[in-house]
């Protein structure tokens, strides 16, 4: 039985009136790929940063490799192993790769960063071409290659992304969740939030769904693909009158 | 409404308006204590003498304008609105007193110009308004007999402030020096809260100056005076009425101040009755001794406090009074005739300023 | 490349677009008829918005022609070419007013109808403020938001958010729609209803649409052209499944899932 | 904080306020009435203000110099000629317009901090012109001794009646303000403030309408210029510094932006408390400066917001964080809920 | 040689303005926040300086540098207080509230000091250098140095240091500047209290120019460097510094020229480089990714 790495009890958060987690609770396995999924405004990013430390639960507890984080300022999370990249990928635009992914060493060795930096630009294809650029100008996909790469720089013991494939063709969006997949195998941690479930199935053990600051499902991918109330909201694998129903809904609210 | 009584109850109230603040603070504040010295004196006698207003105890209110014609303006505005205000006393800028005189006029209030000295002040007769003080076309032309006669300047570099004082200083001193024949090297204004005068110091060198005329206020004059010395540029340096303060010393320093001549309307070490009295009781009284501007608000006070004895009660009554009156027994200054503006008459040979000098940090008297 | 289109309402030459050294479009040929809706795809970075930013005038293309109805169009504002040629478009990043309620927004569309004295005679009977609020309770309703244009824009749900873009520039009453990337961050389902919502545009509202997207099961529903950019320049154009089954667009765009597929 | 009152009862009491506006004069003694009137014209110079800055976003710094061009315009057509108080108000309007305009035009090229700059200077310049061009505007001495005016045979020689003709002017401006706010044309200024390509790609005519806003603020401006004429019977350089302009900003902004009863309210707390707080001499600009820290603190939407008085339209779009995020967007798209902008104090808003 | 020697005396106060404007620069680098409480910052840390000499006799150099730390002090104080809780409003508010800042500090210093003109006692000395027919006052020579000493080692810290590092990341993106493990508040501050030191010492050498400090000080020292930062381009410290001097420079050499529109010129030229260049002499207009 692999030890818990994260946990999260019963997690309230606010927006002002809004409340976008609503008692949630997870946990996350050493080792484990977990995917986060759920639509639009079910609060799969703000549950993101309420565990990096950008957002102040209301309620409840977090800990990571036993350590309390609910209390703990975004910085200091950094340092205890856990990393977020965030969604909408954030590289520092007017820095060159490489400075970039010096930021992400910030907590670590910060002096012999510049080398491994290096190592890094030149062995990723995708980044190497660019190396000259600074990220502001790279292309999508491989500002998100950058990031994540960014993240590794900190040496996490586990990594939380945001919907890496936003916004990426269909190729890039694959090479993402491959690299994902390599992450793992090299025995990183990694919770991942997507948009694309059937993807996002393929390489998690487990799954989280949410709706509207609560969980919904969760259980093991493989478990979850055969449920069919599943598939039906989340995969979009909808049966016949599913679809009909997705379709009709707008027009029945005209009088 | 009402014509405005200004006495109620057992007192009767002036104000005194004037900057209190900023770096012409001095002159309000020594205007103020001049006029609240001259109020404690009749006060601790039992208040007004005579007059139908016998008995009452004077009450001195201030007003800060800053040297700011508008403020000036405004500060005027409340004071007609204040019935319970009698007399002003103020302002000490000329263009301060320039914007606020038509308001005053309007609403009647009386006003006592102790200070200010621009000739515009009195060129046509504002029934409201006395001055108590020779306008700047004397002093500015004795400015330029001063440094002809006396100190032996020969070409002259002049800087004057960009304000109603400096302007008609400039005005009236380089018109006699120009009949007197002194060479006036260079004359340039310079602009109000400027702080760096370099440039126009450098101007006035390179025009081969020989000598330095500043007509200007205190804060002005004594940072002119410093950084003429610490352009290492050792000329004598002669300053107005309006510069003799203090003040002018602490600012510029012992060192670039010594040796300074101050062209004053008051001289605080004469022996005189008058003046030695002012200075001995003042000084008792506040702890220090009594600032220019103080001696001469102190002058006008009695001017307005001679219409209340003979029969002045209301604002329309002291100025009535004031013109009946016409000749005046000042404690400082002796005998003051009104003209027909309400100017003082000059009395021909008799100088306006005496020449004051700056040694070990302290003006005193000048030595040659 | 060959010409499809007869008597197009837009249409693009040798196009190109540069910022400083890098060459966002090269050069590319391209037009738009008067009823249809084009699919354009193509990788990252290869210049799809850039080439929507250059036809609704943001943009100066750098080398090319441009002719709209026929007349040169390289030099115009976007402010002439939505008001006096019918061009709307949504943004890949979206641009709502954050101050301004849903109606406010979308009344934004309508400003090109105003004249200078309507703003000193806003209030008066018939006026053309009340038109125009009468037609985006319309505009609302059709996208399927009637019921929140008294929200903030910005607070509500992305896909809303979305929708309040699409009727803004239906406000404009466009005869030429640019749709960057409505899809993008949608989950499959509502997707699906965007994809309905182009047809009904389409359909019932007689105009053009041009569909920027990543998501192929939108653009195969929806057009029924689909040009495929890469590096600034055209390699392929055609039906939806032709241009799938290429292997140049195989190899730098869709990648093995498809391949395999 | 009065969001729960009715609206039906809070238009009564708007009314009541205006009522009670016009009995002032036979309540309460003229020093009440002049900062009463002071009030008035502030408001007045503000809204003009509120139109450039809160509803089209543009930074100028330098409206202080619309004020003294309406007032200097003023001051030297009473003292000149005997044109009734009617023809030079507007003469004085029209002309501080055209210098609008004028200034306006600059915004073509710069905007953002850099128009700031532009217009500070612009006002700069024009102070100097005022304190040097002694033939036309009398240098640093002002034009002293202006008439007071004459408005259809009204004698507005009394304060009071000085007074009621400046409530007019000033109800007459915020109407006029109100009315350019809720048309299209105040929308069209939103929209530019939020997002200028919007604006362009929707048909909406951005630089003419940044124009024709600084035009319309600079007029306003211009009338408040003319009744601090008729109010001081003064006019000097020294109320159209920079400092002026600034405050200008001040009342604009405590108020609440982009509201109409915003420059009213602000003037009440600017104005009023630098007049009431005389007393306090020694403590004044401290107090004064701490109320506007904590009133912005407290509601960054001004007193409109504070008092519940209705929507500021303060925008997002030009916060800081949204700008940090508009930069970021030269290279990466920001995140979906971008108006969401994350909380940079690191904890939710309660 | 005359022109010379006007260039000469306008490099001084070009420096002052130079220096402030880097400290405008550097927290508007930072944050894009026009900090309005700068002028006064470096107004009270240059009478905190004044009044530790006058009244305890402390060596001018002990004296500078306290005054200097005073204006971290206050500057972190503004920071804290009146900045990081607006920081999301509209940027106005920051700079309203800063300003209201500004109008306490001055309230305060003037509680202590009153309003008047005080001789300030010049460190650098007053004095000549010679080299021809140009005369250098030892004050010019000592702004300059110090204002270019300053900018190196500013400069050097933002790029090889780790704290400098943060805040060029700071300054870029704020939340991910969070996930990297930058304490973001703590740096933000630090660019404050970076700012109230390059403005005091801005401050110092202006009081050490005209051996005077005075409580209005502030405000036009502020206003030129807004203006030489924004000249230069913003947020761009090499721009600041040049803004400064051209500003300088032009004053000291087209100014006399002009007499009583002196200001004016410098502002016309102002206007005029704006026009032409939009966004300043170093900075760069971007077309804005849409
Ligand atoms: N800063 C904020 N202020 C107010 N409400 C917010 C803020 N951020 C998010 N919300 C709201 O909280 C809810 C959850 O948002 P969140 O971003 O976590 O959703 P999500 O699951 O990540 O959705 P998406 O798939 O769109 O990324 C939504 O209703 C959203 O509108
Ligand atoms: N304003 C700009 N300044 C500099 N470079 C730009 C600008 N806009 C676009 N580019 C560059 O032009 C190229 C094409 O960008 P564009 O946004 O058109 O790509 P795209 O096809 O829309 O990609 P995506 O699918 O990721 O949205 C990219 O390399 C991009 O970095
Ligand atoms: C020095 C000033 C306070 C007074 C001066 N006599 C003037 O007329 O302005
Ligand atoms: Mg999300
Ligand atoms: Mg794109």
């Amino acid at each position: 039985m692999p030890e818990t790495l994260l946990r999260a009890d019963d997690l309230t958060v606010r927006y002002g009136p809004v409340t976008a987690l609503n008692g949630i609770s997870l946990h996350v396995d050493e080792g484990e790929v977990v995917a986060l999924v759920g639509a639009n405004g079910a609060g799969k990013s703000t549950l993101l940063k309420t565990l990096s430390g950008l957002i102040r639960p209301a309620g409840g507890s977090i800990t990571f490799q036993g350590k309390d984080l609910a209390r703990t300022a975004a910085h200091d999370i950094v340092k205890s192993g856990l990393v977020h990249v965030p969604e909408g990928r954030h590289v520092f635009p007017r820095f060159t790769l490489k400075e970039n992914l010096l930021a992400g060493a910030f907590t670590n060795d910060f002096k012999s960063a510049g080398k491994r930096a290096e190592e890094i630009i030149a062995g990723t294809p995708i980044l190497a071409r660019r190396a000259g650029s600074t990220a502001g100008q790279l292309s999508g996909g491989e500002q998100q290659m950058l990031v994540i790469q960014r993240a590794l720089m900190a040496d996490p013991r586990m990594i939380m992304l945001d919907e890496p494939s936003m916004g990426l063709s269909p190729v890039l969006a694959d090479e993402v969740l491959e690299l994902v997949a390599q992450l793992s195998e090299r025995g990183m941690t990694v919770l991942l939030v997507e948009q694309n479930a059937l993807g996002a199935l393929d390489i998690a053990d487990r799954v989280y769904a949410l709706a509207t600051g609560e969980v919904l499902f969760e259980g093991r991918s493989d478990d979850l693909r055969a449920n069919p109330q599943f598939a039906d909201q989340f995969l979009g694998v909808v049966s016949a009158d599913a679809e009909r129903r997705a379709h009709e809904e707008p027009e029945a609210a005209t009088p | 409404s009402d014509s405005g009584s200004g006495a109620s109850g057992d007192s009767v109230t002036v104000a005194v308006a004037g900057p209190m603040t900023g770096d012409n603070g001095i002159y309000g504040q020594d205007q103020l204590s001049g006029v609240q010295f001259a109020a404690k004196e009749i006060n601790d006698a039992g208040g007004i003498p005579s007059g139908p207003l016998k008995g009452k105890k004077i009450k001195v209110v201030k007003f800060d304008d800053v040297a700011d014609p508008n403020q000036g303006a405004s500060v005027a505005q409340k004071i007609c609105d204040d019935s319970g205000i009698m007399a002003v006393f103020g302002h000490s800028n000329s263009s301060v007193t320039l914007a606020a005189e038509p308001i005053y006029e309007r609403c009647g209030v009386p006003l006592f110009v102790s200070y200010s000295s621009n000739p515009a002040i009195t060129a046509e007769l504002h029934k409201n308004l006395f001055r108590t003080l020779i306008d700047d076309a004397k002093m500015g032309a004795e400015m330029a007999s001063y440094s002809h006669d006396q100190l032996g300047f020969k070409k002259v570099g002049v800087l004057a402030s960009d304000d109603d004082y400096g302007d008609g200083l400039k005005t009236n001193f380089t018109k006699t020096a120009d009949e007197i024949g002194l060479d006036v090297a260079k004359a340039v204004t310079t602009s109000a809260k400027q702080k760096d005068f370099t440039p126009q110091l450098t101007e006035l060198k390179n025009a081969g100056a020989d000598s330095l005329v500043l007509l200007n206020t205190y804060t002005d004059a004594a940072l002119q005076i410093k950084q003429a010395y610490a352009m290492g540029w050792k000329v004598p340096i002669f300053v107005t009425p309006g510069s003799n303060s203090p003040e002018l010393v602490k600012i510029a320093g012992d060192k670039a101040a010594e040796g300074v001549i101050v062209a004053a309307v008051f001289d605080p070490n004469s022996t005189a009755p008058g003046p030695s009295k002012f200075v001995k009781d003042f000084t008792a009284a506040n702890g220090k001794g009594p600032g220019e501007s103080a001696a001469m608000s102190y002058d006008s006070f009695y001017v307005f406090l001679k219409s209340l004895e003979e029969g002045a009660d209301d604002r329309a009554s002291v100025i009535k009074k004031t013109d009946e009156i016409g000749t005046f027994t000042l404690p400082i200054r002796g005998e003051l005739i009104f003209n027909e503006t309400h100017e003082p008459t000059v009395v021909p040979g008799k100088p306006a300023q005496v020449l004051l000098q700056v040694k070990d940090g302290q003006i005193g008297s000048y030595t040659g | 490349m060959s010409t499809t289109v007869t008597d197009p309402i837009f249409r693009a030459t040798g196009v190109g677009c540069r910022f400083g050294g890098v060459i966002a479009l090269d050069s590319v040929d391209f037009e738009i008829g008067r009823n249809e809706i084009v699919g354009l795809i193509g990788p990252n970075g290869s210049g799809k918005t850039t080439l929507l930013n250059v036809l609704s005038g943001i943009y100066k293309s750098t080398s090319g022609e441009l002719e709209v109805d026929g007349r040169p169009s390289r030099f115009m504002s976007s402010r002439r070419l939505s008001r006096d040629y019918g061009l709307a478009r949504t943004f890949q990043n979206i641009r709502l007013c954050s101050s301004l309620t849903v109606r406010e927004n979308v009344l934004i569309g309508m400003h090109s109808r105003f004249k200078w004295y309507d703003s000193i005679l806003p209030f008066g009977p018939g006026s053309r403020e009340k038109k125009a609020a009468a037609n985006v309770e319309e505009i609302l309703e059709f996208v399927g938001i009637g019921d929140k244009a008294d929200e903030i824009a910005t607070d509500l749900a992305y896909g809303d958010q979305r929708r309040v873009e699409i009727a803004r520039a239906l406000a404009t009453s466009p005869r030429l729609l640019l749709l960057d990337e409505p899809a993008a961050g949608m989950n499959p389902r509502e997707a699906r209803v965007l994809v309905d919502l182009i047809h009904r545009i389409h359909a019932e509202r007689d105009m053009a649409v041009v569909v920027i997207e990543h998501n192929m099961n939108v653009v195969m529903n929806t057009a029924s052209r689909v040009m495929v950019l890469d590096a600034g320049l055209c390699i392929a154009h055609g039906d939806p499944k032709t241009v799938s089954a290429d292997p140049h667009v195989l190899e730098a765009y869709l990648g093995k899932r498809f391949r395999d597929a | 904080m009065l969001s729960f009152v009715p609206k039906p009862i809070m238009r009564i009491a708007l009314l009541a306020l205006v009522v009670l506006g016009f009995l002032l004069p036979n309540l309460v003694e003229p020093y009440t009435i002049r900062v009463a009137a002071t009030i008035l014209v502030f408001t007045v110079f503000a809204t003009g203000l509120n139109l450039i800055l809160g509803f089209g976003g543009l930074l100028s710094f330098g409206h202080a110099a619309m004020f003294g061009a309406g007032a200097y315009i003023a001051a030297r057509l009473m003292l000149d000629t005997g044109m009734s108080l009617a023809l030079v108000i507007v003469c004085s309007v029209l002309g501080t317009a055209v210098f609008g305009l004028l200034v306006g035009i600059t915004s073509w090229r710069v905007g953002g901090d850099y128009l700031a700059l532009i217009t500070l200077g612009a006002g700069q310049i024009f102070y100097l012109y005022l304190n040097n061009a002694k033939e036309v505007t009398g240098g640093a001495t002002g034009l002293p001794g202006i008439p007071p005016g004459v408005f259809f045979g009204w004698d507005l020689t009394a304060i009071e009646n000085t007074y009621l003709f400046i409530l007019g002017a000033t109800i007459v401006a915020t109407a006029f303000a109100w009315l350019i706010g809720k048309s299209f044309l105040g929308r069209s200024l939103l929209a530019i403030r939020e997002d200028e390509v919007i604006a362009r790609a929707h048909g909406i005519n951005v630089p003419l309408t940044k124009v024709i806003v600084f035009g319309i603020g600079a007029g306003i401006a211009g009338l408040a210029g003319v009744l601090q004429v008729l109010l001081l019977g003064f006019v000097g350089p020294a109320s159209f510094t920079v400092d002026q302009s600034i405050l200008a900003v001040e009342i604009v902004l405590i108020g609440g932006m982009a509201t109409t009863l915003g420059p009213f309210l602000g003037s009440i707390l600017v104005i009023g408390s630098t007049e009431y707080l005389r007393s306090l001499a020694d403590y004044r600009s401290m107090i004064f400066g701490a109320l506007m820290v904590l009133i912005l603190l407290w509601k960054p939407g001004g007193l409109v917001q504070i008092l519940g008085l209705g929507e500021t339209r303060a925008s997002k779009a030009t916060s800081l964080s949204a700008l940090l995020a508009k930069l970021r967007r030269s290279g990466t798209p920001p995140s979906r809920h971008s108006a969401h902008a994350e909380p940079v104090t690191e904890e939710a808003r309660p | 040689m005359e022109f010379l020697q006007q260039v000469t005396n306008g490099l001084t106060i070009g420096s002052v303005y130079a220096l402030v404007a880097i400290g405008f620069s550097v927290v508007y680098g930072a944050l894009g926040l026009v900090n309005f409480a700068h002028g006064d910052i470096l107004m009270a840390g240059t009478f905190v300086t004044y009044g530790v000499y006058t009244s305890f006799h402390l060596p001018i150099v002990i004296s500078c540098v306290i005054g200097i730390l005073a204006g971290i002090v206050i500057a972190g104080i503004v920071e804290e207080v009146a900045v990081r809780p607006v920081l999301k409003s509209h940027l106005l508010i920051p700079m309203m509230t800063t300003l209201g800042m500004g109008l306490i500090i001055r309230n305060l210093v003037e509680l202590k000091y009153g309003s008047g003109t005080l001789p300030f006692p010049s460190f650098a000395g007053s004095g000549f250098f010679h080299i021809g027919d140009l005369q250098i006052a030892r004050a010019a020579v000592v702004t300059l140095v110090v204002a270019v000493i300053t900018l190196v080692l500013f400069a050097a810290f933002l790029k090889f240091t780790k704290p400098g590092f943060a805040i060029r990341v700071v300054a870029q993106d704020m939340t991910a500047a969070r996930l990297m493990g930058v304490p973001v508040n703590r740096t933000i501050m630090a660019v404050y209290g970076a700012g109230g030191a390059l403005g005091v010492i801005g401050g110092l050498l202006y009081a050490n120019t005209l051996e005077v400090v005075y409580l209005g000080m502030g405000f036009p020292i502020l206003l030129k460097g807004f203006a030489a930062a924004i000249v230069g381009g913003i947020g761009n410290l090499q721009g600041a510094l040049i803004g400064g001097l051209v500003l300088g420079i032009l004053e000291a050499t087209v100014g006399p020229a002009a007499g009583s529109y002196r200001d004016a010129i410098a502002f016309v030229l102002l206007i005029a480089i704006l026009l032409v260049r939009p966004a300043g002499l170093l900075g760069a207009r971007v077309q804005e990714r849409v």
